[in-house]
């Protein structure tokens, strides 16, 4: 398969683009989407390509945005609507968890509610407490649609690719760090699309299993990296998608491992570590060599201050750090 | 309403006695615990709106609307004995017991389905236009709105895009004064509802009397006109009367407004104002229309039965359509 | 201290109410809390007691009442505003998470937003999908705010007059199941206030820990009683609060039991048991005998129907199982 | 105007040109990376409506606002060095480095912030009324309101609520046309936000020329008294044009309308009315209006060297005003 190095935005729009191209009923609809070229330049130069039809600018509605992409989607069309971050899906949420999530259940099987959310996520550009969120768990907090938080370029593409196809609403969540990060994405199978809630070991080791999504999995390999020097092979597992989780994978791992540091770049309380470290000591207990530990930010929200800033956010040494802790 | 055949207003007048019949029976299935659940609004006194409403649209048109749903169900068309078997909870429910009285909804029908959380199902319906519009499709969505569903962002937000995007909707607000106890005077200044069309740019069809169903045909009708032939959408502000309370959980508020209950009922009742007319228009009319009522009162037992005989929904049915197959 | 046996819907009532006695700035709003007497009867007679200027009707606009909440609080005044059921309060996420619980740290402690949303939560009345969330650890997830989560008719009462008293935002959630239980209130000491963020042992035990909050509470005091004609001894320890989470309570107790249930009416994932087990094998790994096991409600929206319905939920047989399983 | 002394006049020219040199060195700053972020929105071109609204207030009244909101805090009295701190992230800023640029509030000057979640101020300063009314104390509050916010649901059920409770709040849509890169006839078809009035029951104030310091005053202290005797809120929609972008990550917008941009720079900018006035109404102004422009040049200066040696917040700022203490 051939491939090519691009950033992850630029995969974004491939898929999108493949995807539009694929299947008339996608469409996509957001703020600055169209003639604004994307607040992160993902939609950039689909507009012109697929005109304002398909590329639909919206008014600064999130309700009605999501709200109007679901009745779309159970209607026929394939919509992926943006928000343009998502902290603004806080707006949306009963759309998106009350309707986008429950329709297909509550009619028992009726309509379906074949939807895309794309929403750009994540804290460290001094965005401040609003603008900061990574708040992931919370939507996998529901049944009813799937989370996709890729970590690179590549499954970014293939996810994706997969989310639009799926028959099910999917939540896909872009961390904004990430954007601009290059890696090699396949440029001659339009069809390549990964399977949904599976996850993938970003590097193999035996002596502490590292789990993550999306930016997390860029500490824990650069926390990887380093522990290398001194002997320590980290396993790092990228989960991919919060719902389905791939926890079988992590399982696997553990029992290898049998230590873990869960790494996530949101708030730590009642959110993605705890899943993790609860479903490992439940059923890894016997694996258990010393406690999950849990890389997150910290319990507060995020001041403006750049430097301290970054002291409230995760980064390679406090993986590093927690992984000495337990081994 | 001289275009409109005898055969035509006499099937309204059955959908308007079908719904008083068969929600009267809900009722006392409720009372009597055959119907369970804390959820139940009656629509009985609106009739008159969703079929005048609904006459204006064909097959191929589309209708949502909030929890006080069955009304809307029924005038599509939609069989009463799976919408009993859903008041009970039954797998043979239009929902298959899962959604209860405030989910019907009948994709054949293009019955949308009726939705729980207020404001929530009007981005559905600018959403519904839109795949319409998309498709270049010449149908029309009618979506049913209460008055205090009106004060919500939902409303808003909604209309401000059918109005920017052109799409062929026509809102109809079903006003009734009040939001469960509140009267509309105290969650409004603007208690002319129609006149928020100005504020989103869109044709402002006006206040109508929402018990007069040849009103309510002839406006909407008019609107769906409009819409259909791309002018974007239309809101229309129908003033009709709750005769049940908000819900089954409600034991007082009729009590608290019985005389106006009372003028409503007995000198604007949408069946009667329409029989009259009928009785006006058709010589000895009456032996039709009691047959119509005999009818509609053996459907209703039909559903009754058909419900109470159906079997209860599983442990299958918990787990399934929670997500389709990948 | 004299006490009375009254109703949970009661007990919230005279908080309520000596709460607007004892200061004029508390003001009571929300859909229907006045001339409809409170959906759920907690504010009946309010509005007599204390007009239409302190008991204010709104229209639907959820995210105006909460917003309007915060900006009333902001300003000098204590609203107490009531989310007829917690499902609606997904409307005001925003103005709850974005904007009550961040004003004091983004402007630097300029404001302070003492401010209590009540809302009814709960799962088991065939209310269907949407309206059947018990979403307190979403609310909790958030820094910036504490989540009240009474179990009682007396902790409700104490739990409430403190939130009222609180300098810090509340999210006051009571469990719709349990507004009718009886249980003895203090009525003549109207300075009965409960810390905040401090749980109660409701049960002691030796061989098991099960930790709960509001409905789960009940739940779990049932399975103790019935495991303790097997000679089970079963701890309840109730949190009382999500937020702040007195997780040394919970630690103290499993260092003694050395095995733990978490009983929450919650869906399963990211969420309160999550974060409880998470814990629990961090802070108390050495003492672990087995793992920590969960009853939540099932990972599905909830049916109308009565019989799957309840299928879905937790109830004392359910925590029973789960105890046996480790035991 | 006649009422106007000199004084105040010579003010008002002074609070525009700080507002406009302010944000121009802070665009200076941010290019050479002082000022650092992802987030500064500049108001500049606005300044005529903030400062002719805000000169309506007394110190007892209330200001809340967006994200784009140096300009209105300037106007309100805060000094410029706590501001600038703010910008660069100190700990001496206003919201002690934590809010930066979108957040300058100062509790003292009853500036109640900016905020940057777009309309999430707008119940709040229904609050914020709400607490002067039920205070029976004659306080107004002016919101001031993007026009892309005004599609946003915040604005409906925050427009309702202070409309049907009579909430002393004065709502100024600042309509510069745009919203970030969407023009206005592509976020609804009501491009005349003041016809929303209507939908709310409320006072419609108009639609004003916001480059003319004068028509916003007038209009504005209209409205103020209008709400403070207690008639309910006015929504004013005042017509301005943004300079700079929308914010510091913008860098097309004004290039695909560099016409309309100069068009309004040349033609319509609000400091140059103003002068041209002042020069008409006295005499030999020019060495006043220099020596004004000089003074707010040297209160820039100082701020920039202010903040620049202020120290950075530390963990313990961090931490800190997550709660209050209990
Ligand atoms: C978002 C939301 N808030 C509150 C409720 C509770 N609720 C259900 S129906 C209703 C009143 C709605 O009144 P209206 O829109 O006038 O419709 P009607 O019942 O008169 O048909 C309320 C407040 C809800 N279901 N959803
Ligand atoms: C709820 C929400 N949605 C989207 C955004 C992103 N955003 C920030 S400013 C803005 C445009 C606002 O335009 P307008 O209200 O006209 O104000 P202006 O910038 O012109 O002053 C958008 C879309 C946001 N901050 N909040
Ligand atoms: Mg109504
Ligand atoms: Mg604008």
């Amino acid at each position: 398969m051939a491939a090519k190095n691009i950033p992850m935005r630029e995969a974004l729009r491939n898929a999108l683009r493949e995807e539009m191209l694929r299947d008339e009923r996608v469409f996509v609809m957001g703020q600055e989407v169209g003639v604004w070229q994307g607040t992160h330049r993902v939609t950039q130069g689909l507009l012109e390509e697929f005109g304002p039809k398909r590329i639909k600018d919206t008014p600064i509605s999130e309700m009605a945005i999501a709200g109007l992409a679901v009745g779309a989607a159970m209607a026929g069309l394939r919509p992926v609507a943006e928000m343009m971050t998502i902290n603004f899906a806080f707006l949306a949420l009963d759309a998106i968890v009350n309707h986008a999530a429950k329709i297909h259940y509550m009619f028992d099987g009726q309509f379906r509610v074949p939807l895309v959310i794309r929403a750009a996520s994540g804290w460290g550009n001094q965005a401040t407490a609003t603008h900061s969120h990574t708040p992931e768990p919370i939507f996998a907090h529901f049944p009813g649609m799937w989370v996709a938080t890729p970590s690179n370029a590549s499954d970014a593409y293939g996810m994706l690719k997969a989310s639009i196809r799926s028959e099910n609403p999917v939540l896909f969540s872009e961390s904004i760090a990430l954007y601009s990060r290059p890696a090699p994405v396949v440029t001659d199978d339009p069809d390549f699309v990964l399977p949904i809630g599976k996850g993938e070991i970003k590097r193999e080791g035996k002596h502490v299993t590292l789990v993550a999504y999306a930016r997390g999995v860029e500490w824990s390999l650069q926390a990887a990296a380093e522990l290398a020097k001194e002997g320590i092979e980290a396993e790092v597992v990228d989960l991919r998608w919060l719902r389905p989780l791939d926890i079988d994978l992590v399982l696997e791992s553990f029992k290898k491992t049998n230590h873990c540091v869960v790494v996530e770049e949101s708030l730590p309380m009642y959110s993605f570590g705890s899943e993790i470290a609860a479903q490992i000591q439940d059923k890894g207990f016997d694996y258990m060599d010393a406690p999950v530990k849990r890389v997150s930010a910290m319990d507060v929200p995020l001041p403006f201050a750049k430097d301290i800033e970054l002291m409230a956010l995760p980064n390679a040494q406090k993986v590093i750090d927690a992984v000495k802790e337990i081994l | 309403m001289a275009r409109l055949t005898k055969e035509t207003l006499l099937d309204w007048y059955r959908q308007m006695v079908l719904i008083r019949q068969f929600e009267t029976r809900c009722d006392e299935l409720y009372q009597n615990k055959t119907i369970t659940g804390v959820y139940m609004h009656l629509y009985s006194g609106h009739e008159a709106t969703g079929v005048g409403a609904l006459a204006a649209l064909g097959p191929e048109d589309h209708v949502i609307t909030a929890y006080r749903d069955h009304g809307h169900a029924l005038i599509r068309g939609v069989h009463p004995n799976p919408i009993m078997a859903e008041m009970m909870g039954k797998k043979t429910g239009v929902s298959g017991g899962k959604g209860g009285s405030m989910h019907i909804a009948s994709r054949q029908h293009n019955m949308w389905g009726g939705y729980a959380i207020v404001g929530g199902h009007l981005p559905l319906a600018a959403g519904i236009a839109f795949a319409s519009q998309y498709n270049d499709r010449p149908e029309v969505t009618i979506s049913f709105i209460g008055d205090g569903a009106s004060n919500n962002g939902y409303f808003h937000e909604a209309l401000n895009m059918s109005g920017v995007w052109k799409l062929p909707v026509v809102w109809i607000i079903e006003n009734n004064f009040v939001a469960m106890g509140t009267r509309i005077e105290d969650s409004t200044a603007q208690t002319e509802l129609h006149n928020r069309a100005i504020g989103y740019g869109i044709r402002d069809g006006g206040r109508i009397d929402g018990q007069d169903v040849f009103a309510v045909y002839d406006s909407v009708s008019e609107a769906v006109k409009y819409a259909r032939e791309g002018n974007g959408p239309v809101l229309i502000e129908s003033i009709t009367y709750r005769y049940k309370g908000h819900g089954v959980s409600d034991k007082t508020y009729d009590k608290r407004f019985a005389d106006e209950l009372a003028e409503w009922r007995d000198n604007k009742d949408p069946i009667e104002l329409l029989r009259r007319q009928l009785q006006k228009k058709f010589k000895n009319i009456d032996p039709e229309l009691a047959k119509i009522d005999a009818a509609c009162q053996a459907a209703v037992d039909e559903a009754t039965e058909y419900a109470i005989n159906s079997p209860d929904p599983t442990y299958e049915d918990l787990i399934s359509n929670v997500y389709v197959e990948e």
